[in-house]
């Protein structure tokens, strides 16, 4: 199939004295370059400047904490199952007392770990949460020098108290709805499997 | 005897200076263009647009892990970077970098030697030049860096021979004078001698872009199939030397074409310019302006030199050849025998 | 005396070059370095013909030296030129074995 | 002066004893390599003297084909047949000294019959020109025509020469 009308056809046919010359066809050549001294600069200076991301743009991975401050996530696994990379694991743990500021519900993640390298940033853990607990942020993953450096923790992943990060485009109404919807592929699952039932990690 | 001891120092020191900090600087504008070239933006990390970069590089280059092959020469290895630095920076001896002009109430030339066989001693010190890379490759013990510098060698061998009548061609139209300073003092009326010689012009430049291993001629340093050519062994300053020398030649045979085709430190209309600001022969605002024109002119050629490289693929081996033996050298004894002719109906040339 | 030398000395210094390449030829087996020794000793003769032209200040000596170099330039092309085509051929260049013309 | 010497006097001792250094070393050292080196070396010598004997352009002249082409060919040839090993053959220890021998008497018939060379009419000699490239190709292109011109023949013969040699042969 023709995408584009810029392919020649080749021959080898025999060049002409002026082709032998080859001087016009290197002016050509270097006139070709030279233009290009003109054209827009195509860097982007990283550190200092940005491409321009989308607003549903899925980066490094934030749990949100409420108005509060309290975890909202309540490890029910639900976003390691609707995991396609099988990246997220988690280790629940029960709330003492006293710890009502510091966790929303009484079940907690005592960890929970996200392989970046896995990690294929395709937002289901996001759909599958019922806490709105995880979402993809526009922020870029960080680089290391080691593998496993690349397990982001807990440390890495909550949201800090006096730092909030701002999910309110993933958090709309549409969203919402969108989540209820009874049709889609991670609730089908949930419904009609078992959590339990030989999902291994 | 003292004062021109002296004298003839800081002039050695200044032109040894001026080359290695056009070579450096040569560097980073090599890397700058070649990115504007791509539309990018090339190195401007290292101080205000990148300027530092060349003291970064060298730095680089200084502290890398100094390997030498056990197996070879070890002072062969050594002394054949050396050998193609030292070579790049004696040519510059002979050029004429401006006027003449009166320091403190005594005339100075500003040029470290004015030889009567300028042109020879250049040809000389670049054929002498083929034995650092030899060398250099030879010692290396490694059968690339071998070929890279028969390659080399051979290359610059031939394309010598074009360049060389080209140079007799252009001999023939500025009267006979093998000094450099006569060449362009005799441009500075009427036109410079890239009217009379356009063709040997050309072919001066292709053989340049040839002798200082520049692309498309960069066959000896070919990484797609010689891994590295004449360098492959060598590493930190030494490789350092090796590249380094190329920019200096760079810088030499640029300055060498502006003072043989395009006047040196002449330019249009210089005497007018000189009567209109009131300056007498041999000012030093004279020698100051000329050096600026004579470096405008440089820079052009260094740039069209880094131009080609980032336009042009390389040569094929075979094509080198033919190029260098078959059409080159012809064309040149053709303009040598038009120059002939030419230079007869102008009167220049009597039997 | 040429610049405060006698010629005497030029006579010694290009007799003991010439008597170094002859020794050369005679010692060495290597066909590649007996062509060396040659040219060592086309230079010995080089040097005493410059300096009998400076000497006499007649050019002819200088312009004997010119054709000398390119005899000896077409004389290194050729005989090189040989030399690799019977490496070629035997695989040495050793003038011990290439003086059996049986082979 | 330096030591009841002038400077050009030591200078040529300086130039005489290196060419005479690098020429024995062409002889004795084993590896190819290192002889053309000390061949090229020679020949800077030697052009050192030729600047002495105020022929400047002899001198280029002599570097640019000596050093910048003939040898660049010698050391082509020998990298070419590999050829840089430090174990070639030698002669025998008789033959080796036989030659000695044979060139300390070449030497001493040489020195022999130019010991009265003094008495040669030696003309006092003041700053000549005749080095220069004018003087020069004066007389070349004057006096000399002819052999200049058969000279050039001859090197047209010799790179004919040398290809037709040197090509391999196509069956």
């Amino acid at each position: 199939m023709q995408l584009t009308n810029r392919s020649k056809v080749v021959s080898n046919k025999v060049q002409t004295a002026m082709e032998q010359l080859y001087l016009p066809g290197i002016l050509k050549g270097m006139l070709i370059t030279g233009s290009h001294l003109f054209k827009r600069r195509a860097t982007v200076k990283y550190p200092e400047e940005t491409r321009p991301v989308a607003a549903v743009y899925r980066g490094w991975h934030v749990l949100k904490r409420d108005e509060n401050g309290a975890e909202r996530c309540t490890a029910c696994g639900l976003c390691a199952v609707a995991c396609p990379a099988e990246a997220i694991t988690m280790e629940s743990a029960e709330r003492k007392k006293g710890e009502e500021g510091l966790y929303r519900e009484e079940k907690y993640a005592k960890v929970y770990e996200i392989n970046m390298l896995r990690c294929i940033f395709c937002g289901l853990c996001e759909e599958a949460c019922p806490k709105e607990a995880i979402f993809l942020t526009d922020r870029l993953v960080d680089t290391e020098y080691e593998r496993e450096d690349f397990v982001y923790g807990k440390s890495k992943l909550t949201e800090k108290v006096d730092k909030r990060i701002d999910v309110s485009k993933r958090q709309t109404l549409e969203v919402a709805e969108f989540k209820k919807l009874p049709g889609l592929k991670h609730n089908e699952m949930w419904d009609s499997k078992k959590i339990d039932k030989g999902h291994k990690h | 005897m003292l004062a021109f001891i002296i004298y003839k120092l800081i002039i050695c020191v200044a032109v040894f200076g001026l080359s290695l900090a056009v070579a450096a600087y040569s560097t980073l504008w090599e890397r700058k263009l070649s990115a504007l070239l791509q539309d990018r933006v090339g190195p401007d990390r290292a101080g205000p647009f990148g300027l530092l970069q060349p003291l970064a590089d060298g730095g680089k280059m200084f502290f890398k892990e100094e390997i030498i092959p056990n197996v070879s020469n070890k002072f062969l290895f050594i002394l054949g970077p050396s050998l193609v630095m030292l070579t790049a920076l004696m040519t510059g001896a002979v050029i004429p970098w401006a006027k003449d002009a009166y320091v403190g109430g005594k005339l100075y030339s500003m040029q470290i030697t004015d030889i009567n066989i300028g042109i020879l001693y250049l040809f000389g010190v670049v054929s002498v030049g083929v034995y650092g890379i030899m060398i250099g490759g030879w010692a290396s013990n490694n059968k690339y860096a071998l070929l890279g510098s028969m390659r080399a060698s051979s290359q610059m061998i031939s394309y010598e021979i074009a360049m060389g009548i080209a140079v007799i061609a252009l001999i023939i139209t500025s009267g006979g004078t093998l000094s450099l300073r006569e060449i362009v003092e005799q441009q500075d009326a009427g036109f410079a001698n890239i009217v009379w010689q356009p063709l040997g012009f050309i072919i001066f430049f292709v053989c340049a872009l040839a002798e200082t291993n520049r692309a498309p001629f960069d066959l000896p340093e070919c990484e797609a199939e010689l891994v590295g050519g004449y360098h492959t062994e060598y590493s930190s300053m030494k490789l350092g030397l090796f590249l380094f020398a190329e920019y200096i030649n760079m810088f030499i045979s640029s300055a060498v074409m502006a003072a043989f085709y395009f006047g040196g430190y002449n330019f249009p209309f210089a005497q007018e310019l000189y009567d209109a600001m009131g300056l007498a022969d041999g000012s030093k605002w004279i020698a100051i302006i000329g050096f600026g024109a004579y470096f405008t002119k440089i820079f052009l050629f260094i740039s069209v030199f880094m131009w080609i490289r980032w336009t042009l693929p390389r040569f094929r081996y075979d094509q080198l050849m033919n190029l260098g033996w078959r059409i080159l050298l012809p064309l040149s004894l053709l303009n040598l025998a038009i120059t002939v002719v030419v230079e007869f109906f102008r009167g220049h040339i009597t039997f | 005396m040429i610049n405060g030398i006698s010629i005497n000395y030029y006579l010694l210094l290009s007799a003991v070059l010439f008597i170094i390449g002859a020794v050369g030829v005679m010692a060495r087996r290597n066909s590649i370095i007996i062509f060396m020794c040659i040219e060592l000793m086309l230079n010995a003769v080089n040097l005493l013909l410059v300096a009998f032209s400076t000497l006499h200040n007649d050019a002819s000596g200088q312009v004997f030296v010119f054709f000398i170099m390119a005899v000896a330039a077409a004389e290194v092309a050729v005989g090189l030129a040989i030399l690799s085509m019977i490496y070629r051929n035997v695989k040495t260049i050793d003038t011990d074995i290439l003086s059996n013309l049986k082979n | 002066m330096l030591l009841g010497y002038t400077i050009t006097q030591w200078l040529f001792g300086i130039l005489s004893f290196l060419s005479i250094m690098f020429g024995l070393m062409v002889v004795f050292s084993r590896n190819p390599v290192n002889s053309v080196l000390y061949l090229v070396l020679t020949f800077f010598c030697i052009a050192g003297h030729y600047l002495l004997l105020n022929a400047q352009f002899l001198a280029v002249v002599h570097i640019v084909v000596y050093a910048g082409a003939i040898m660049v060919l010698f050391l082509f040839v020998i990298m070419l047949m590999d050829l840089n090993h430090d174990n070639e053959p030698q002669k025998t220890w008789i033959s080796k000294i036989i030659a000695g021998i044979a060139g300390g008497m070449l030497l001493c018939v040489l020195v022999g019959s130019l010991k009265g060379s003094e008495q040669l009419g030696i003309s006092q000699y003041g700053s000549s020109q005749i080095g220069m490239v004018k003087n020069l190709g004066k007389v070349l292109f004057s006096e000399f025509l002819f052999p200049f011109e058969i000279a050039s023949i001859l090197l047209l013969a010799a790179l004919v020469g040398s290809i037709m040699i040197g090509k391999k042969e196509i069956k």
